[in-house]
């Protein structure tokens, strides 16, 4: 008996086409990934067979939940006891005021009928389960983003749905995070069904079952997860497994360095008196590329400032071998949008820095070449080009004042898979020409492993 | 510059018509906002008066015309010192030393302890029908609006990448200002400064309510209205002119000061 | 079910119970509600005792008639022997007190030996004794014979209290006095509630209560009129006249009193000094215009401070007329002449003065600000400042005054000639009347009037002063003020007194 | 929580300082001799002379340095005693209970009838949203546009003398109460209806509202636990600010209708000069300001755990 049943089903803004007609049915116990690039129109799809479209939308075609045919409306009875949906960003979906185990009794409570105090006994019994009995009383702003996953996904298991809709569950987690989450969805969703919307191909080989592959609306493979992921038919499907950092090809590079440039002794970093990580010693040298891991919060981007000067170290010693002016130690960011003013263009924003050190106007163009960045660009703000293009603007920037570190603060982890292959590419190779020091800081130790000379790891 | 919705488009017609009324009233008709002609009390609209006569035989077309031109040049006063007293002194007292936001937030509360109206009614009572004590009265209470909200602004923006990134590459205190933080407080600078100019024009009309603001012969939205009050249900246009005008410019402002329909 | 006889039993004592309670506190049908401007500060007779003899709970030895002449009041009759040094008064024995004791003339000794220690009516006057002769016969010995004691005896400041109702330093705690009218409840400063005293010697009220209550705006006594909210409203703002006669349920009681609208003038002040300076400032002034378009009054325009039926101090032939021609003449003959933009200036300084006046009384402010423009006509630029009135009497005192615009009660004390002394008698003027104005024979006679016996000479003396007054203008008078009362239909027997003195509540009835 | 109030304590004392001082200073300073002015108010209009003032200025020590008669009342602050009246000799705290009484009941009615239009008001709109919407938006446009004591102008109009249902002005019955309550509820109700609305439909369209439905909970569930406390949290906040537009409409709604509250008392005390009275309404309102912010800190800590209070 199919749990789900959907024909030609199409989401309309007006009279533009957002979902071309899609039909897929999912029978008890089955398993289906959705794969896609960010804002290819697969949470329209999922918000289609939930029935709740945002009101300037509609779809066409007929949904059937348990081999009843039922519209919108409808369907709003399925909710949390039959089907049940996961929203992308965990931590927004949680009540803000309210603590975690409350939101979850109030669930087993109202929807799944249990009585007050035996609502309470669930509550505690799955937090239990997910390892967050301690954290019961936080609220949403207390929880890191895993943990305020596990909760919502407990909410949205709490009412017993069989049937489970999760749309970018991993998104913005960390890598250890991502696959315990992942490991959750399936054992919530054994006896029902679970259908997975992500970009990450990594999760859609641990998820395995049946996979569609959609691109603009359109949908281009469909079949057994195993045989796509292993010999995509589609170019697109092809280029997006690719993008995955674990399937980048080793390029030999030439790890050779100069002089050594910072040296560190028994560096202990953080804020006000609480350290994050104590007892660092390393030695950066010229032209060198090292890269920084650890899990979040582990303070890698306080190094990146304490090295900077930005903040004061904590204890041990930061010893510079080169007196390059200060303007000649550089940092990227993780966010450019907030990096870069969007009060004035681009273009004002470099005439600002090339008349305040007087740089030779002639290395503009060619760097600006090197870095595939067309002149037009420039007349537009900072909210007017992609990330990956503001951030190899940035990029452009920091190598005009002829840098000699450049601390990259996890670059490319706001971009899509195949951008952040270009730009992590370009970022090594644009600063080993210029003889310049990179520290490129990542939760994603398989990109750290394509990209650096050496690693520093920074354990609690 | 900036991106101006609908309403405040609509807004900011409304009150370049209302300054062209104000500006050109005088020159249209003859005469002066003062000359009183006893025998010509109450008239209603006609033809050499446009908008009638009031309870002195005055020309009430010039007359709201110079009650409008106090209130524009009140409100446009206040803001402008306000504005460029708030700003500064806010972004100051967050880029400053601890010690000066502090004291800054000292002299606020002080401030804040008393409703504005209180503050401006002792003043206005020291100085009775002075434009200028006036004037300094409404400032002092509404820069600590612009105050509170370019110290908010740019007390986030400092710990922001972008001001990080520019101070990294070298730039200067002046530039970072004018890059960074002053075109983030633009926005919100904007729709204060106009419900700042609503809240002058209020606060000197409420005034003339309580007989404190304006002396006589000098006309004034507020003073008119508590004049022309006794002459509701014989003269009722009379009392309908200075109403209409104090809510066509409050309405104005208020309009230019609401970027989406709040 | 209950049986005939009992629910006729309850229905009877439902409806005594009714009547009892009726009378019992002031409700809407058995109150006379009244509003007027004045505020009293506190009980004592000597601050705002007027209030208490408006509302008829206090009363004074004697009275005064609608001509200003002395009548009997708590004192039966009185003689004056030894020339006016000795006044022997004659008590009433049927008077009683709100607390049902008698009034004795130990009391009324006591009463008017505090009234004299106290600022206000009783300064200045010569007072040797006061002390009872028999039980009900008291005396006042003067050290020299001073005519308005009659008039002071009449005044607020001398009503008479119960020896109880005074508390320590001889301030009033207690409102005890002999009037129709005892205090049922007082607020300081703006509410007063009366209620009617059956062993009253004279004329019983009808009205069971009177309650009194202040209202500071204008405009919102006007609306209390027209919603009925008042009874009887005092001190109408002209402006609104037009619209309340047209009203069905009141009416407006328009009475003369002895109260005139005038420009007190600084006669030191360099600009001002000149007789014809200040003839010409009167000479510019259309004062049928304020009287009409502002007063709401044509008939109250007036060139003299007293109102004919003083006819002692009204000069026949008197001219009000507006006269710009001859007010520029007089002018340009002191040499001013008008600058570029219209201000009359010699040698360099421009014809600028002030004019004080105070917003309690709503027609001050439109009168002033007409006057303005009037005198703008003829070149002189008069600021308008509108504080409190205490500002007159501060700048009389320290000579800082230029002009003042005042409403000046020549009647407070029946008889102008006490007032007049104090507003002229001495060099400087006085607080409320002329200023720095020298004319030795103004102020000699006036004096002399004091003890001036035969009626003949005093008219003829008291005509040369008010002939002197017009001619030199040491106050230019503009309008007599007319006092508007409206009244609502559902009372009776209003009078008005033009002293202000009383409401005569005792003489009101509900409209059957 | 404790901190909170600690703050809050520190802003009262240096409230009633900080206005003690001020009003004192500016009062000093005020033009027109001050015997003058209480005599005016004391003896009434015609008879105040220079001799009367004489008597008021050496009663009252009027002509004392400025530094002694700052240093008394400060003293006399300390024990929280206001000194008398200067005009009606009653002791001013006693007058101020009296009429803090009358604002607090005139304040307390205006919000009250405020949130009984704007509450149900603000959430239709953003429910229903459409033609209801725009006309509460250009109600409460016209309404902000025109100051608090015109409406109570058209008020007095309209209901007092032509329907004739309600007194004009006074105070005692509770009729006399609902003009001006009616008329400031109006003047706020026109500004917090359009923020509950701006409020309610952030909270309608958030996320995790939506997931609160997702999760299988009626829309009234959903309202009921997570809509009404996240609403209200704002709400509340933005009342703290609505505080000043509170007392400063009280000021002029108890002019226009003389409601013997405190507003009206220190707006007459200003003119009669009556210092001790000034310091001790100034006072009062600057203690019932702080008084009240504190109660919105309090209000707001425990519909928000979070305590970040918007500034």
């Amino acid at each position: 008996m199919s749990l789900i049943h959907i024909e030609n089903l199409s989401v309309h803004a007006g009279s533009v086409e957002l979902l071309a007609p899609i039909s897929l049915t999912v029978q008890k116990g089955e398993r289906l990934t959705i794969l896609g690039q960010t804002g290819s129109g697969k949470s329209l799809l999922a918000q289609a067979i939930m029935g709740n479209l945002p009101a300037s939308l509609r779809a066409e075609g007929d949904v059937r939940l348990f081999e009843q045919r039922v519209n919108a409306e409808e369907r709003q009875a399925f909710w949390g006891k039959q089907i049940s949906m996961l929203p992308q960003e965990p931590w927004n979906s949680l009540d803000p005021l309210m603590g975690a185990k409350q939101q979850l009794a109030q669930t087993y409570h109202l929807v799944a009928g249990e009585g007050a105090a035996q609502a309470q006994q669930s509550a505690d019994y799955t937090l239990a389960l997910q390892g967050l009995q301690e954290s019961g009383h936080k609220r949403v702003d207390q929880l890191s983003g895993g943990m305020a996953q596990r909760v919502a996904i407990a909410c949205a298991m709490a009412g017993g749905a069989p049937v489970l809709l999760a749309d970018e569950p991993t998104k913005g987690l960390d890598v250890s995070r991502r696959d315990q989450v992942v490991e959750q969805l399936m054992t919530q969703s054994e006896q029902g069904a679970l259908i997975t919307i992500t970009h990450d191909v990594a999760v859609a080989r641990q998820i395995g079952g049946r996979m569609m592959v959609i691109k603009s609306g359109e949908l281009l493979e469909e079949g057994n997860a195993e045989d796509i992921l292993n010999a995509p038919q589609h170019a697109f499907t092809k280029a997006l497994i690719d993008a995955d950092p674990v399937n980048w090809a080793d390029e030999t590079r030439d790890t050779r360095y100069g002089e050594p440039l910072i040296s560190v002794q028994d560096l202990s970093i953080g804020h006000g008196k609480q350290a994050l990580t104590r007892h660092l010693n390393f030695t950066l040298h010229q032209g060198e590329v090292v890269g920084v891991v650890g899990d979040s919060g582990c303070g890698k981007s306080t190094l990146g400032d304490t090295l900077l000067g930005v903040h004061k170290a904590l204890g041990g010693k930061i010893e510079r071998h080169s007196n390059a002016p200060l303007h000649q130690w550089q940092k990227l960011y993780q966010d450019p949008t907030a990096a870069v003013s969007s009060a004035v263009s681009l273009r004002t924003l470099l005439n600002d820095m090339v008349s305040l050190h007087n740089i030779d106007r002639s290395r503009i163009a060619p760097l600006m070449q090197q870095l595939g960045l067309s002149d037009d660009l420039l007349n537009r703000n900072s909210e007017g080009v992609s990330g990956g293009e503001l951030q190899r603007f940035c990029m452009l920037r920091a190598l005009l004042l002829e840098p000699v570190l450049l601390f990259a603060d996890e670059p490319t982890s706001r971009l899509d898979p195949i951008t952040q292959r270009e730009v992590s590419q370009l970022l090594v190779d644009v600063a080993k020409q210029n003889g310049c020091a990179v520290m490129l800081v990542s939760h994603d130790p398989a990109m750290i492993h394509k990209r650096c000379d050496r690693v520093i790891s920074l354990s609690q | 510059m900036l991106a101006l919705s609908t309403t405040q488009k609509s807004g900011l017609a409304l009150l370049v018509l209302l300054i062209a009324y104000a500006l050109c009233a005088p020159l249209l008709q003859a005469g002066d906002a003062t000359t009183q002609n006893l025998s010509q009390i109450l008239t209603s609209p006609n033809a050499d008066y446009w908008l009638g006569t009031d309870h002195f035989g005055r020309n009430m077309w010039l007359r709201l015309a110079e009650a409008m031109q106090l209130s524009l040049m009140m409100a446009a006063l206040c803001v402008m010192t306000s504005a460029i007293i708030g700003v500064t002194v806010g972004v100051l007292a967050a880029t400053r030393a601890p010690w000066f936001d502090r004291v800054m937030d000292g002299i606020v509360t002080m401030i804040l302890a008393l409703p504005g109206l209180v503050l401006v009614l002792i003043f206005a009572a020291i100085v009775p029908g002075s434009f200028w004590v006036l004037y300094v009265a409404i400032s002092l209470i509404q820069w600590i609006e612009y105050f509170r909200i370019s110290r908010a602004i740019t007390q986030r923006l400092t710990q922001s990448p972008a001001v990080q990134s520019s101070k990294l590459m070298g730039f200067g205190e002046w530039y970072i200002f004018r890059r960074h933080y002053f075109p983030a407080i633009m926005p919100q600078l904007f729709t204060i400064a106009a419900f700042g100019a609503a809240n002058a024009i209020l606060m000197m009309a409420s005034l003339g309510f309580v007989y404190v603001g304006i002396q006589p012969p000098l006309a004034e939205l507020g003073l008119m209205i508590v004049e022309h009050f006794p002459y509701y249900s014989d003269a009722p246009w009379l009392l309908a002119q200075p109403l209409a005008a104090l809510a066509l410019v409050v309405l104005a402002c208020q309009l230019m000061g609401r970027g989406k329909a709040l | 079910m209950c049986p005939l006889h009992a629910r006729k039993l309850c229905l009877l004592s439902f409806v005594t119970f009714m009547a009892l309670n009726l009378n019992a506190t002031p409700t809407e049908s058995n109150t006379v509600k009244i509003n007027a401007a004045f505020e009293f500060s506190s009980i004592d007779p000597s601050r705002s005792g007027y209030v208490f003899t408006r509302m008829q709970v206090l009363e004074t030895l004697l009275n005064v008639d609608e001509k200003g002449a002395l009548t009997a009041g708590l004192a039966s009759d009185w003689e004056i022997l030894e020339q006016g040094k000795r006044w022997r008064l004659t008590l009433r024995d049927d008077v009683v007190f709100h607390n049902d004791t008698p009034m004795t003339a130990a009391s009324v000794v006591a009463a008017l030996n505090i009234a004299k220690e106290k600022p206000g009516a009783w300064q200045g006057v010569p007072v040797q004794a006061i002390k009872a002769v028999s039980d009900h016969q008291i005396d006042i010995e003067l050290t020299q014979a001073y005519q308005p004691l009659g008039a002071i005896l009449a005044n607020y400041a001398s009503s008479i209290l119960a020896p109880e109702a005074y508390g320590q330093d001889n301030v009033a705690t207690q409102l005890i006095g002999t009037g129709p009218f005892s205090a049922y409840e007082v607020t300081v400063p703006h509410r007063l509630v009366v209620e009617k005293f059956d062993q009253y010697w004279g004329q019983k009220a009808q009205i069971e209560y009177a309650r009194y209550l202040t209202g500071h705006r204008a405009e919102a006594r006007v609306l209390q009129a027209r919603s009925g909210q008042a009874d009887i409203v005092f001190g109408l703002d002209p402006a609104a006249l037009p619209t309340l006669k047209r009203l069905p349920n009141l009416e407006v009681v328009r009475s003369d009193l002895p109260r005139t609208l005038v420009v007190k003038v600084n006669a030191g002040q360099a600009f001002l000094s000149p007789v014809e300076a200040r003839q010409a400032l009167s000479y510019a002034l259309n004062r049928q215009g304020i009287a009409m378009a502002v007063l709401r009054s044509p008939e109250s325009a007036t060139a003299q401070i007293l109102p004919p039926y003083m006819s002692d101090w009204y000069v026949a032939n008197s001219d009000m007329s507006q006269d710009l021609e001859k007010a520029n003449a007089l002018l340009a003959g002191l040499g001013w002449q008008k600058n570029s933009d219209g201000w009359l200036e010699k040698d360099g300084q421009v014809f600028e003065i002030d004019m004080i006046t105070y917003a309690d009384r709503p027609e001050l402010t439109t009168v002033a600000t007409a006057i303005q423009d009037q005198w703008k006509q003829v070149g002189v630029k008069l600021n308008v400042n509108i504080t409190n009135s205490s500002a007159i009497p501060a700048g009389h005192a320290d000579d800082s005054l230029d002009t003042a615009l005042i409403a000046r009660n020549y009647g407070s004390i029946a008889s102008p000639l006490g007032t007049l002394i104090k507003d002229m008698g001495q060099a400087k003027g006085g607080d409320w009347g002329t200023m720095n104005w020298s004319n030795s024979y103004v102020q000699s006679t006036l004096t002399e009037l004091l003890s001036e016996a035969d009626a003949s000479v005093f008219t003829q003396k008291a005509q040369r002063i008010a002939q002197a007054i017009y001619d030199e203008k040491p106050l230019i008078p503009v309008a007599y003020y007319v006092q508007q009362t409206a009244v609502n239909k559902r009372l009776e027997g209003f009078r008005f007194d033009p002293y202000e003195r009383s409401f005569f509540l005792n003489e009101l009835t509900w409209v059957k | 929580m404790r901190q909170l109030l600690l703050k809050r304590l520190l802003q009262l004392i240096a409230v009633s300082w900080g206005v003690g001082t001020l009003t004192f200073i500016l009062m000093r300073s005020l033009p027109g001799d001050m015997a003058y002015r209480i005599a005016a108010s004391r003896y009434g209009m015609d008879a105040v002379d220079s001799r009367a003032a004489d008597i008021v200025r050496e009663e009252l020590g009027l002509d004392q340095g400025a530094l002694s008669a700052y240093w008394q009342w400060f003293t006399d602050l300390l024990s929280w005693n206001l000194g008398n009246s200067l005009v009606s000799g009653a002791p001013v705290s006693e007058s101020l209970w009296h009429m803090l009484g009358h604002s607090l009941l005139l304040a307390g009615a205006g919000m009250a009838i405020a949130l009984i239009i704007a509450i149900p008001l603000g959430l239709a709109s953003a429910y229903w949203g459409g033609w209801l919407d725009r006309a509460l938006l250009t109600a409460s446009t016209v309404m902000r546009a025109v100051p608090v004591f015109v409406i109570g102008l058209l008020a007095v109009i309209v209901f007092a003398l032509e329907w004739n249902l309600f007194p004009v002005a006074g105070f005692g019955t509770p009729a006399h109460l609902v003009l001006p309550a009616l008329t400031l509820a109006l003047s706020l109700a026109a500004m917090s209806n359009r923020v509950i609305h701006t409020e309610a439909k952030r909270v309608f369209g958030s996320s995790f509202y939506e997931f609160a439905r997702m999760k299988g909970l009626s829309t009234w569930q959903a309202f009921k636990h997570h809509g009404i406390r996240n609403i209200a949290v704002p709400v509340v906040a933005f009342l703290g600010i609505q505080l000043i537009t509170v007392v400063e409409g009280v000021v002029m709604i108890e002019s226009l209708f003389s409601w013997p509250g405190i507003g009206h008392g220190l707006a007459h005390a200003i003119f009669a000069r009556d210092i001790p009275l000034i310091q001790g309404a100034a006072l009062m309102m600057g203690v019932m300001f702080v008084v009240l912010n504190t109660l919105v800190d309090i209000a707001c800590h425990y519909l928000d755990p979070r305590g970040g209070r918007i500034a």
